[in-house]
This record gives C-alpha cells, structure tokens and sequence, in this order.
C-alpha cells in the first residue's frame, strides 16, 4: 500500500506540475501550483522528512501561493490580462526536444546515486552536546549555522530590494491595504482576522518551542505568523506601518541581529558562531524566538509589497 | 479484537466515504453555490470522521487534544472561507467581474 | 530494491524537466515566475531524496532544503514586485501615448 | 490487516478523491470555482496528514495538517479580497 500512494503520489506531482504550466488561464495555473506544492509537503511527509514537509506546505505552497494571487490581483488592476502568448511550434518542439533529453540526463545521474542517510548517524552523535533532539535544527543553527545566517540576511536583504521598487512620491508610505471592510461587507473577515492572529500567535510560539526537539523551528513558524497578520490585515485588525516607523524596522532586524551578536560573541570563545558548552540550547532557543519574530514581518511585508503613493487605486 | 479494532476502521471508512462525497458533489454539482455546499460540508465531515478514527487509534489524551484542535481550526475556516467565497461569487456575478 | 528508492528524485528530476520548458516556453513574467519555481522544487526533491534511508531521511539535504525554500520565496517576492513595477511603468507609458493622440481631451 | 494498513489504504483512496477534484481546477469554469479545487485539496491533503501520520505513528505530522490548514485559509482570504475592492474601483475609464 505504501507503494502504490508513492506511485500514485508522484505521478499527481509531475501532473499537477504540468497542468500549472500548460493551463491557458492564470488563475487556474496558480492553484495548479498550490496543490503542487501541498501534493510536495506531503511527499516529504512520505519520505518522513517532517521538518521540510512542514516548510513546503507553509512556505512553498502557503505564502508563494498567496504572493501569485496578490500579484494577478496587482497585476489586473493595472490592466494586464494575463494570457501568455503563443510561442511558435519550432520553439515548442525545440524545448521538448531538449528538456526531455536533460530530463533523461538528470535521471540517469540520480539512478548512478545510491540513496543514503550515511550523515544522520554522525549528527545524531552530536546532538547531545547541544542538548536538542530535532537534528534538522541542529543542523541549521549549529553545524551549518553560517548558511542560516546569511538565509536570513538573503530575506532581509529580498524586502529592501522590494521596498526600493517603490516609486519617489510614495516611499516611505505604507503598502496598499488589504482591509475587505474597507469596501463593504467584511464582517466575516473581520472576526476571522481577530480570532486568529492570537490563535497564530500561539501556534507560532509552540512550533518554535517543538523545533529543538521535534519537526518545527523558526522558519516554519514566522510562516504562521505571517500567515496570521495577513488574515489580521484583511480583516482589518491590523494597518501597515509606514516604511521608516522605527519600531518596525526594530523587529525586522531583530532576528538577524540577535543572530548575528551570538555568533560575534563566539569569536571571543574560540571562534564566530561558537555556543559554549553547556549554553547551547538556551542561545538556539533565543535565536530561534527573535527569527521567528523576524522572519514573520518580513514575509508579512514581502506579501503586502512596497510603498504606495496616496493617489494608488489597489 | 476488541471493539477499538472494529471501530476505527468503521470510522475511517466512514469518513473516507464522506470525502469521495465532497469530490464527487464538486465534481457533478450544477454551479458554484450548489458545488460550496459539497466542498466545506462534506469534506469536513469526512476530515472530523477521519480525525475521531485517528485519535481512538493513538490513544493519547495529548494527540487527540492536537487533532481536535487541527478538526476544530479547520470547521472555523471552512466556516468563515465559504461565506466569503460564496459572497465573492454572488459579487463577481452580478457585476459580471468574474475572473 | 534501488529503482522504489529512487522513485522521488526521478520525480524531482522529472520537474527539473518541466519547468525548463515551461520557463522556455510560457510568455507572461508571472507564470515564468512559477516555472522557476516548478524547476526548484525538482531540484529540492532530488536533493532530499538521495539522502532517503531506510527509515528516516538524512537530517543534512533536510536543513539545506529548508533554506533553499526560504531563499526561493525570497526571490519569488522579488521578481513578483518586479513584474509588477514594469506592468506599471508600461501602464503610465500607454496612458501618456493615448492622452497625445487624442491630443489631451480625456 | 491491522490498523496502520486501513490508514494507508484511506490515505491512498483520499489520494484519489483528491484527483477527482483537480478536473474542477482544470476547467473552472468560474474563478470561484478554481478556488474552491484548491480548498478541498487543503481539506484532503490535512486528511492525508493524518491518516499517514497514523500510519507512521508519528505525531507530528498533525503539526503539518495544521499548519496547512492556517495557510491555505490566507490563501482563499487573499483570492476573496479582490472581487469586491477591484470591482468597486471608481471612475476608472477603462476601455
């Protein structure tokens, strides 16, 4: 049985894959995408890989999808009608000519490759030092925490660049806003968005809790967060700041910063991003806490976009 | 065997059946308010059947807590979605704005 | 059985494939935007395939998957907010063109 | 048949039911009914969630379920919002 859902499995992820990608109407290829990407989450959890499952669903599926939609929406205003052009028959014969001979070139390098999990017994050796369970996260923020930081200034540095796209007569204003109620009949929205940005904010704090023992962390729960404020936002509970509001930019930095202070302060240790023993756990979790706070506003402002000028019509 | 052993895969069965149901109604169902009724009803239905089988079968009060809470956050949202979506729907038809 | 193990990264190599094409293919910027990303979760599924044991997947291609989802959405936003700013411009572009034409009587 | 290998055949018949469903995706024909294909595959897939953390005896596949229903909810929150602001925009002369 476990077979046949693999089987069956894959062959809806090339489907739907395809379906995204050949659809004439861009609405109808969006969702192709998010059930791609929720048909992936539940991959990774065949392959029990929960950690990444749990990304996937939030992240790859979750808010990319949700950025499509609020950019056919943005898109639509503007008057664009959003059908792809007909590319001509050579080319299209070309690309599949070609592609399938990468895709046969790519496959026969993944069959020379025995698959392995040979590095999943020295970093459960490991763990005990750190005094955490879920080696996912160990990995993240110990072993390979140099990839961690700089992933963090790559976010950062994605929102600055999307903020500087905004035009000069509208920086530094707030983004367009989401709120429903704004055109009438929101009330639904409304009581949606109160009740569950607490409920995201719980949900949030115990994933990153979870993460040092079990499938979770930082990334999966700012995923939630932002998830959370955008409800919040359409419902009308929560307003964009504006681009220079202080506070803001305090929590922005927040996670990166603490991040980057802990693994200063390792230099006078021995070396950058070295925990002292004993200490680990406690800077893991603090670490974790403020990206998740970070990386919750940012994705949540990544979504709402840059800087409007007043006359904007969203 | 004891009547664990029969009853959750009746329950899962049962709730199975509901979600083939909710496909089966978006699937066949005239138009779209007809096809809404299909979606966040039976499905839900099917996810609390699913839901109650998979909680009997752990046994823990600790799981069936978190499952209740994925079936109960799920019933909010399907609550709230579907009055929006149908809204959105009644909108888009009368300005002839449906895209 | 080596050809079940493989099953997943064939998968992913499977998308790779696809969404080059869609990439080479498909017109409009957002839906090249979506083929990209089409061609990174292939290459995500490859990675964290090849490290499937018998029991559990390796927790190292786990963490560095995590992180290209995360830098993959960060250059969807971008390229979103880019795609939109030209649509923009392209706008603002065809307006001043029909207010000369028609000589600024709208 | 014990009870992990009921979980495994739900999970593969919700696999189905949830193809099913991607027919309405394909063809639409109205936007809201794209829309509604993407929803029931948020409700499947936290179905297949379950039965397959069941199966596996894995608890924290539920924390994943849950975490898919919170975003796919944004999702169609986001997809509502803009029948009703884009349709209200005033006095824009379109052609």
């Amino acid at each position: 049985m476990t077979l046949a859902f693999d089987l069956i499995l894959c062959l809806m992820i090339v489907g739907t894959a395809a379906a995204a990608l050949l659809t004439h109407n861009a609405l109808a290829a969006i969702v192709f995408f998010i059930v791609f990407g929720n048909l992936l989450g539940l991959a990774w959890l065949a392959m029990n890989a929960v950690n990444v499952a749990m990304a996937e669903i939030a992240i790859g599926a979750g808010i990319t999808g949700v950025l499509l939609i609020l950019t056919r929406q943005r898109l639509m205003a503007l008057g664009d009608d959003l059908v792809s052009a007909e590319t001509p028959g050579w080319l299209r014969a070309g690309a599949v000519l070609a592609c399938t001979g990468l895709t046969a070139l790519v496959g026969s390098a993944v069959l020379s490759v025995a698959p392995a999990d040979d590095l999943g017994g020295p970093i459960a050796a490991l763990l005990p030092e750190l005094g955490i369970e879920n080696p996912v996260t160990g990995v993240l923020l110990a072993f390979r925490a140099y990839d961690t930081l700089l992933e963090t200034f790559v976010l950062l540095g994605a929102l600055v660049a999307v903020w500087s796209l905004a035009p000069g007569n509208a920086w530094p204003r707030p983004p367009a806003s989401l709120n429903l109620a704004e055109s009438g009949g929101g009330s639904v929205a409304q009581a949606f968005g109160r009740l569950l940005l607490p409920l995201a904010l719980v949900m949030a704090a115990y994933l990153v809790w979870a993460g040092s023992d079990f499938p979770g962390g930082a990334f999966q729960a700012g995923t939630v967060l932002a998830g959370g404020l955008i409800i919040a936002a359409i419902g009308g509970a929560v307003a964009w700041p504006r681009a220079d509001n202080s506070i803001l930019r305090a929590v922005l930095v927040l996670g990166p910063g603490v991040f980057l202070i802990i693994g200063l302060a390792g230099i006078a240790l021995g070396r950058f991003l070295f925990y002292p023993p004993g200490f680990a756990k406690a800077m893991i979790v603090a670490i974790e806490y403020s990206l998740a706070l970070s990386i919750g506003a940012t994705l949540a402002l990544l979504l709402a976009g840059r800087s409007v000028a007043p006359d904007h019509r969203s | 065997m004891t009547l664990a052993d029969y009853l959750v895969p009746a329950l899962l069965y049962i709730g199975v059946f509901f979600y083939a149901a909710g496909s089966l109604g978006l699937l066949r169902f005239q138009d779209a308010e007809l096809r809404l009724h299909a979606l966040t009803k039976a499905d839900n239905v099917g996810l609390g059947f699913v839901a109650l089988a998979a909680a009997l079968h752990w046994g823990s009060v600790a799981v069936a807590f978190k499952i209740a809470a994925v079936w109960l956050f799920a019933l909010m949202a399907a609550g709230a979605t579907a009055q929006l979506m149908a809204r959105r729907a009644k909108t888009a038809a009368e300005r002839g704005t449906d895209r | 059985m080596p050809t079940l193990m493989h099953l997943y990264p064939l998968t992913g190599a499977a998308l790779v494939g696809l969404g080059l094409y869609g990439i080479v293919t498909l017109r409009h910027p957002l839906r090249q935007l979506l083929a990209v990303n089409v061609v990174g979760a292939g290459i995500f599924l490859i990675l964290g395939g090849l490290g499937r044991g018998t029991a559990s997947t390796d927790p190292f291609p786990q963490a560095l998957v995590i992180t290209g989802i995360v830098v993959a959405v960060a250059l969807t936003a971008f390229g979103a907010a880019l795609v939109v700013r030209v649509a923009e411009e392209e706008r603002a572009r065809d307006d001043t063109a029909a207010v000369e034409a028609t000589g600024d009587s709208a | 048949m014990d009870a992990a290998d009921h979980f495994m055949v739900a999970a593969v018949v919700l696999l189905l039911t949830l193809a099913l469903a991607l027919f309405r995706a394909w063809f639409g024909p109205r936007a809201i009914d794209h829309v509604m294909a993407a929803q029931l595959v948020a409700t499947s897939g936290v179905g297949v969630a379950l039965t397959l953390g069941a199966a596996r005896d894995d608890a924290s596949m539920l924390d994943a379920a849950l975490v898919g229903t919170v975003l796919a909810s944004v999702a169609i929150l986001v997809f509502v919002r803009d029948g009703q602001s884009d349709a209200d925009e005033p006095g824009d002369p379109k052609p």
